[in-house]
């Protein structure tokens, strides 16, 4: 068998991952259709991928690609240096439409020196710009076919796009011209389906092969028992938290986003929206990155604590705020318990269900908000907390001095101190309340091999996926 | 007949027109910014101002109602914000899901309902009667996506008769993309069929009190003769009315049933297209809805003239 | 031998008594009529002989159409005689016909359903029949829709399907009821005729003493569900036996003696009023349509004068009505009211409003259900500028209400616990509770028993006597207005052909028109006091 | 008294009754979660079970009742409010501009897929009872205008009507002196069945997540956190689902029951 149906929740918009942030784009587009310089593994590690090999300048500022030869795009152009400067210079444009912009924000220039190398330069050294490279968002396009990216995405990748059925599925073929080996599947068809219950339904009756991120935690027991499929539980680069608006009152008295932080039980958040998967964080960090440090503790459940807190903040009979939920269930049915459990110690939170175009509008771009649930699945963003604009509020100079320190720093065991004094600093000023981090969540048939188990960027990566035969 | 078709496309026409300001107008005021939509979370000001540009969301809104009115009236429909392909293009793909869909709904509800309500009309009072009565209450009392929901946890889980969802699509032949409409049709179907039928019962007891049928009994049809001849034919005209309507209510009031079953059909476009707030998709489908409603009940009319010859030569 | 033969009929619809022992027979070539008051079973009788009685009725007795009897017949025997063996004609002719089929579908209907002919000559018959009953099919082609026709024409089509297959037996359930008096006339010829050419047996049912007396070879008296007396017509209506037969006919003949009226005095004045009704365009650049229910009207009516208005149905009598009572206004001419217009720049004119009060024809329609008759007789007050109040207002409606032969008490009570002849009296009171100056009378008595209506009118000379009223008597029915005005207008098209002192406009018309009229009301004989 | 009244009321003061004693007593607080006591199907401590959250769904179908009347009462006397005397002034001008205004615009709001619009005028003003409240009512409103300016307009050719013009009452006075009233008992049957499609409208809308809101317990939203668990714990979705058809088909019985009782001859317009 060499096909395969995956359903994943979301339709991608369109198939252009340099200008949008929708993470159905690079779970469709990602290392099958586009490629970039680098790439991530399913262990979250980066590794070459366009760019054969690379030297870094000693200051650390100018990056030479050597890239891969004899690499066409599926139009049967080949790639070059030429496009690697284009998709860089297009992502640091003006009038670019790139959503990570900040990203490339570092780059200078970028230099063609022959057909197969390609010489960056940066303003100042950093040490995540591989890693910056490896996002989906950094993917090498042609200028030839950049005009209907959006429709009809060429890239380098082992997957041509082949059809494109709106509101159902997305079929992508194997690429015979394929630079590298050849991936075992033929064709691949990604099926689109937001709803639980169809979601369910469909993988019970085996309408589909593989749920990436299957949306209904509560029905893996059932898959798990059932002999005709096996679950992947990994994890995520999601930090689910409870955001809380740093500058609105009263969560700009520390006690009260402490007391807030009392007041949760994570592990009934856990059991009760998640059923019970997810692991519990105390700060913005993800658990399975070598630099996490377990700050749960800081912020055991303690209700009564919560209260001593609120009543010492000037709020013995609590207070009245709204709790913005976005559309995923974590959002929507942990909001549901964090209200209970908030309206224990006497904060009654208006719950104000929204959709995400919503949430954009008035959370994240108006900051209208006292408390809000959402899931930060981009890769290493402890650098959020730095930016006082950024929705949440967060405005502490020795956070910002502690991340200028972080990023002019080269040295892996400096810099894991350095992020885990970061760490303990928003815990400690209990910056928003940390619940837990996003599990990931695959349901596939029982034949079904080399699916990623970990998620460290959104790609459903089908150069590995095959049939037990 | 001419003019009374003609004065009736001259309110339509109007209508439709005070129905795409009203659109325009409603749709507007909704919060939300397509394009900070598309960028995300990370976005940049002058990013997020290149592709308003891009869209067309940077001229004055009255302009911009201009412009799409103005595209409509020669078929363009505009591009959709996040898909970026033609609205119209998407729209005629949904259309061949639900528009199959809801003729489909129609047929079973049609072929359920009038068998029934004769069936009840006939037996007025007696056990059968009582029973189809009691059984379109019910049909009426259940609401469909509930239905829904059982018939896939039955027939798709449990039996696995049926896909769970999901269209198949029409190149894989017309019985296979039938069959993925199965489902959806008969939960739509079903409570439709109860209204219908409780219609039909009750216009043919009307008729069957008329004066005609006695004259009809008296020519020597027996019962169900005249029943036949001269009843359901009299009857179709108030059973036409809801066909119209329930033609309307399925094209348009599958949006959950659509989702159920995840069909890619116009209901769930527009739901999508209310969360992405892809407001061209939204006004566009909203507005095509609304002309199907009025076309419909347009050719409800006509078709009552072909029903009762006294509207045909009412001027 | 007879070809219908009705023995000890009873009926019973879920256990009420409907009919009691009913006997009747009928000869081939013979007219029997019924009749007899309204709910006095004329009906049930015929629908019985057709076995086409309503749920829950049961019949017992002997019902013999040719020495088999009806009553044991199965269903699709019976079906088998219907239209073949028995043809019905009923009362409403616009609603006895089915809105969505040809005439020549139905027609051929009972030719085709009884295979009579083969289905090539069905067509053939079809038009022989309509031909025969006066719709030739050059002029009226098969084609044609029932509501493409007058309400005469379809009375014709629908007599044309019950003798399509010549049954031996014909029965008409009032036939004529809901046409008008020239209509009535050609259908009863046209029946009378088909009766002779045919040699079928006609039960005729009609409360129309006028028209029994005119066609019927033999009348069946009926009350309650019984027959009161029977016999052949002249024999009958010389001898009658039974006192409601007598009750019967002389209410239908009932005259009334009007007090003298007053010296002329102009009361209403109408002049040269035009009311015309603008119709649809047919076509779409068709200039609109007109109809001139009203045309160049003038008349004058004088104080303490009764004036008939007498026309075919159709011709405007209610139109004028309206207008006079200043409810619609009229494109020209001028209605006034003691020297006032009952109009003033498009508004109706409360004063000359007040003086002028309508009785009308329908008593159950004319009040609204959920007030109690003291609240309707006094909604005219509304028109006053200080209407009595308290104790005044209570002895207001004692008096009319024993003026009209109800009783004070009835004051409290709803209209749906009064028969339609008491009704009626509630609405002349109501008429009469503002001592209006003018009372307009549309069709009053139109929709009443015989023995009511000659109440009503007996009330209606009473009620001249104490209040002097003026009014306008508007009726199809000659003989009433012949007897309950002093003067008469004769409308036709919307247009006042006639005018003069009733008998004089009775006994030597001028008109031809009144000529017409006059000559087609049926008229009551002679009923023969003295074999009494 | 026909056995669809005595059955629909007996069903639909059931329901109202559990809605009524729910502001005084239901067997737990319907808001208060146990999430270890989670899913339990019914049993004598929980008679109809607990959901996802360990809820008491008995409380929660009681309350519950409440969100439903109480958001499809006020739609329908929404409707009612604007949509009769809509109707009765359509019916007073018969054939003038403001009746072809009225009724033009009848026509209109009934061309408008109501749910998409539903959805929208929720997604615009935010999800809530209120916005349901609104979305209803306002589809509501040709509903009576239309029922009401019919059974008028017949009103209006009958004689008492005429009398009442010759006693020199206007229009605004004969409407309702003696059209309301005659107009009531339609109104109150077309009500009931306004009612009961208020009822399936709430539970849609709250079923897409945009009727009331949690922690308000709403049936139609019971449903949709049920729906990934019917398969292991079907009471979740089976007692809700019973909930709305119980409610729904009492209140269908009792208007068929109304009518027939009140007045046989009345015809409710039912799509
Ligand atoms: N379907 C029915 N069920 C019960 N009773 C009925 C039914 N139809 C008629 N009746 C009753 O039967 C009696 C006779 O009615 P029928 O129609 O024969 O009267 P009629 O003499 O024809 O009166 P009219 O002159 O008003 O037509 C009346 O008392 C009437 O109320
Ligand atoms: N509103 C109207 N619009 C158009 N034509 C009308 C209207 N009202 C009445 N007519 C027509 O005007 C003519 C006169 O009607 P009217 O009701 O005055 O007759 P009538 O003499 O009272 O008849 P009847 O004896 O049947 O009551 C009829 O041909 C009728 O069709
Ligand atoms: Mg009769
Ligand atoms: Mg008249
Ligand atoms: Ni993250």
């Amino acid at each position: 068998k060499s096909d395969i149906t995956i359903a994943m929740q979301l339709e991608p918009p369109h198939l252009d991952p340099t200008s949008a942030a929708a993470q159905a784009i690079d779970s469709v587009v990602y290392t099958n259709i586009f490629e970039g310089l680098t790439r991530f593994m399913g262990d979250g590690s980066v590794v070459p991928g366009l760019a054969e090999s690379w030297e870094i300048s000693d200051d650390g500022t100018i990056y030479t690609f050597k890239l891969r030869d004899g690499v066409t795009f599926h139009d049967g152009t080949t790639m070059d240096a030429e496009d690697v400067k284009f998709s860089l210079d297009r992502a640091t444009a003006e009038d670019s439409a790139n959503a990570q912009k900040a990203l490339f924000a570092g780059i200078e220039t970028v230099e063609v020196v022959d057909p197969l190398t390609v010489q960056v330069t940066l303003k100042e050294p950093n040490g995540n710009f591989l890693f910056n490279l490896a996002w989906g968002d950094a993917v090498i396009v042609a200028p030839e076919s950049i005009e209907n990216i959006k429709t009809n995405p060429v890239g380098t990748g082992a997957f041509t796009f082949a059809d494109w059925v709106q509101g159902d599925s997305i079929t992508l073929n194997r690429n015979p011209d394929y630079w590298g080996d050849q991936p075992a599947l033929e064709t691949a068809t990604f099926k689109f389906i937001s709803d639980p219950t169809a979601a369910f339904a469909a993988m019970m009756a085996e309408d589909v092969d593989v749920f990436d991120n299957f949306p209904a935690p509560e029905n893996l027991p059932q898959f798990e028992a059932d002999p005709r499929f096996q679950v992947l539980v990994g994890s995520t680069e999601g930090e689910t938290i409870l955001s809380t608006n740093n500058k609105q009152e009263p969560f700009d008295d520390v006690l009260v986003r402490q007391a807030l932080a009392h007041a949760i039980d994570r592990q009934a958040i856990i059991d009760g929206a998640m059923f019970g998967y997810g692991t519990p964080i105390g700060t913005h960090f993800a658990p399975h990155n070598p630099a996490y440090v377990d700050l749960t503790g800081n912020s055991a459940y303690d209700p009564e604590k919560a209260k001593a807190l609120l009543a010492e903040a000037g709020y013995p009979d609590g207070f009245e705020t709204t709790l913005h939920l976005p559309p995923p269930s974590y959002a929507r049915r942990g909001g549901e318990i964090i209200a209970a459990q908030l309206a224990e110690i006497g904060i009654k939170a208006e719950i104000i269900n929204v959709e995400w175009a919503q949430w954009l509008e008035s959370v994240f771009k108006g900051k209208e908000f006292g408390l809000t649930i959402v899931s930060h699945t981009e890769p290493m963003d402890i650098g959020i907390y730095a930016r006082p604009e950024y929705y949440f509020q967060y405005d502490s100079t020795d956070f910002q001095a502690l991340m200028e320190t972080l990023n002019s720093t080269t040295d892996p065991d400096e810099r894991t101190r350095l992020l885990g004094e970061a760490q303990r600093l928003i815990a400690t000023d209990y910056v928003n309340g940390y619940l837990f981090q996003l599990a990931k969540l695959g349901v596939a048939k029982a034949g079904v091999q080399g699916l990623w188990e970990n998620a460290p960027t959104a790609a459903i990566d089908l150069t590995a996926i095959s049939w037990d035969e | 007949m001419l003019r009374y078709a003609l004065k009736r496309l001259l309110s339509l026409i109007l209508s439709l027109a005070v129905a795409s300001v009203v659109i325009f107008a409603v749709i507007e005021i909704a919060p939300g910014d397509p394009a900070s939509f598309m960028l995300g979370v990370n976005a940049q000001a002058d990013t997020l101002a290149a592709l308003r540009a891009e869209l067309g969301l940077d001229v004055s809104k009255v302009e911009r109602y201009f412009n799409w009115v103005g595209g409509m009236l020669v078929g363009d429909f505009g591009t959709s914000y996040t898909y970026r392909t033609p609205v119209s293009q998407m729209i005629t793909d949904r259309l061949w899901v639900s528009l199959p869909l809801a003729l489909y709904a129609l047929t079973l509800s049609t072929l359920i309902a009038f068998p029934a309500g004769i069936y009840a009309a006939a037996r007025r009072g007696k056990p059968g009667d009582l029973a189809v009565m009691g059984a379109t209450q019910l049909g009426i009392a259940v609401p469909n996506f509930w239905f829904a929901m059982m018939l896939v946890l039955i027939f798709a889980i449990n039996l696995r008769w049926f896909n769970a969802g999901g269209f198949a699509g029409w190149e894989n032949g017309f019985w296979t993309g039938l069959h993925s409409l199965t489902l959806p049709a008969i939960a739509l179907a079903l409570p439709q069929a109860a209204i219908l039928a409780r219609v039909m019962r009750s216009a043919l007891l009307d008729i069957l009190a008329e004066d005609f049928m006695r004259t009809a009994r008296a020519k020597g049809l027996s019962r169900r003769q005249a029943l036949w001849r001269h009843g359901v034919r009299n009857a179709l005209i108030p059973v036409l009315t809801i066909i119209g309507l329930q033609f309307s209510f399925l094209l348009a009031g599958s949006i959950i049933i659509e989702q159920v079953f995840y069909l890619p059909g116009l209901g769930r476009l527009v739901f999508q297209a209310i969360s992405a707030r892809d407001l061209i998709v939204v006004e566009s489908v909203v507005m095509l809805l609304v002309f199907a409603v009025i076309m419909v009940n347009f050719l409800v009319d006509l078709a009552y003239a072909a029903v009762d010859p006294r509207l045909r030569s009412r001027t | 031998m007879s070809l219908l033969e009705i023995k000890d009929l009873s009926l019973t619809i879920h256990g009420t008594q409907i009919l009691k022992r009913i006997n009747l027979s009928l000869a081939p070539g013979k007219i029997v009529a019924v009749t007899g008051e309204s709910g006095s079973g004329k009906s049930m009788t015929a629908l019985a002989v057709m076995q086409l009685l309503p749920n829950g009725a049961d019949a017992e007795g002997l019902l013999q159409l040719d020495g088999q009897n009806l009553l044991n017949q199965s269903e699709a025997e019976m079906c088998a005689l219907r239209g073949a063996a028995i043809g019905m004609v009923f009362q409403e002719p616009m609603t006895a016909l089915n809105p969505v089929k040809t005439i020549g579908d139905q027609v051929m209907e009972t030719i085709l359903i009884h295979r009579a002919v083969p289905p090539a000559q069905a067509r053939a018959r079809a038009e022989e029949v309509l031909a025969r009953v006066g719709l030739p099919t050059d002029r009226f082609p098969m084609t044609r829709f029932p509501h493409e026709l007058s309400g005469g024409q379809r009375q014709r089509v629908v007599i044309a399907m019950a003798i399509a297959l010549r049954p031996r037996l014909l029965i008409a359930d009032e036939p004529t009821t809901a046409l008008d008096v020239t209509t009535q006339a050609q259908i009863l010829d046209l029946l009378k005729g088909l009766v002779t050419e045919y040699g079928m047996g006609l039960l005729m049912i009609t409360h129309d003493l006028a028209v029994v007396a005119g066609m019927a070879d033999q009348i069946v008296v009926m009350r309650h569900g019984e027959v009161v007396e029977t016999g052949a017509t002249e024999h009958l209506l010389r001898h009658m036996q039974h006192p409601y037969t007598r009750m019967l006919f002389e209410a239908s003949g009932h005259q009334v003696n009007l007090p003298v009226a007053p010296e002329p005095r102009p009361l209403l004045e109408v002049e040269n009023v035009v009311r015309d009704y603008r119709l649809p365009r047919k076509r779409l650049f068709d200039a609109p349509g007109h109809h001139l229910a009203v045309d160049q009207v003038s008349f004058t009516l004088n104080r303490g004068e009764r004036l008939g208005l007498v026309g075919e149905s159709g011709c405007g009598k209610s139109t004028l009505t309206r207008a006079i009572l200043g409810l619609e206004e009229v494109q020209q001419g001028r209605i006034s009211l003691d020297g006032q217009p009952v109009f003033t720049g498009h508004k109706p004119n409360l004063a000359v409003r007040r003086k002028m009060q309508v009785v009308f024809q329908d008593p159950y329609g004319s009040f609204n259900p959920r007030h109690r008759v003291a609240r309707l007789i006094t909604e005219p007050f509304h028109l006053l500028e200080t209407p009595p109040t308290g104790s005044e207002r209570q002895d207001r409606i004692a008096e009319l209400l024993t003026a009209v032969g109800l009783s004070p008490d009835d004051s409290s009570r709803y209209i749906h616990e009064f028969s339609g002849g008491q009704r009626q009296r509630i609405a002349i009171a109501r008429a009469l509770i503002i001592q209006p100056e003018l009372i307009l009378f549309d069709e009053a008595v139109s929709a009443l028993d015989v023995s009511v209506r000659a109440q009503i009118l007996d009330l209606l000379v009473e009620l001249c006597e104490t209040y002097d009223l003026t009014y306008l008597f508007i009726s199809h029915d000659l003989s009433v207005v012949r007897t309950i005005t002093d003067r008469v207008l004769v409308m036709q098209a919307g247009k006042i052909v006639e005018q003069g002192e009733t008998e004089q406009v009775f006994t030597q018309p001028q008109h031809p028109s009144t000529r017409t009229l006059i000559d087609a009301a049926p008229s009551l004989p002679e009923i023969g006091q003295g074999a009494a | 008294m026909s056995r669809n009244l005595i059955l629909g009321a007996a069903l639909s003061s059931l329901v109202l009754l559990a809605a009524l004693v729910s502001f005084v007593w239901t067997p737990y607080d319907h808001a208060a979660l146990n999430i270890p006591a989670k899913l339990q199907p019914p049993n004598t401590q929980h008679w109809f079970g607990t959901d996802h959250f360990g809820r008491d769904m008995f409380s929660m179908i009681m309350v519950g009742a409440r969100t439903s009347i109480a958001v499809a009462l006020v739609a329908v006397g929404i409707g009612m409010a604007l949509g009769v005397p809509l109707g009765l002034t359509a019916a007073a001008r018969k054939g003038s501009w403001l009746d072809e205004v009225i009724m033009r615009g009848n026509d209109l709001v009934f061309a408008f897929p109501s749910l998409v619009i539903a959805i929208l005028i929720t997604a615009v003003f935010g999800a809530g009872a209120i916005n349901a409240i609104i979305a209803i009512g306002i589809f509501n409103i040709p509903v009576f205008a239309r029922i009401t300016r019919g059974a008028a307009l017949s009103l209006w050719e009958r004689e008492f009507i005429l009398a009442a013009r010759v006693s020199g009452k206007g229009a605004a006075r004969i409407s309702a002196e003696h059209i309301l009233p005659n107009v009531a008992n339609l109104l109150i049957v077309q009500g009931t069945i306004q009612f009961s499609l208020g009822i399936l409208a709430e539970a849609g809308l709250s079923y897409v997540g945009l009727g009331a809101q949690p922690p308000t317990p709403s049936w139609g939203r019971m449903l949709a956190d049920a729906q990934t668990m019917v398969s292991f714990a079907p009471h979740l979705a089976l007692i809700p689902g019973l909930a709305i058809i119980v409610t729904v088909l009492g209140l269908n019985l009792l208007g068929d029951g109304l009518r027939d009782w009140l007045d046989p001859r009345i015809r409710v317009a039912r799509a």
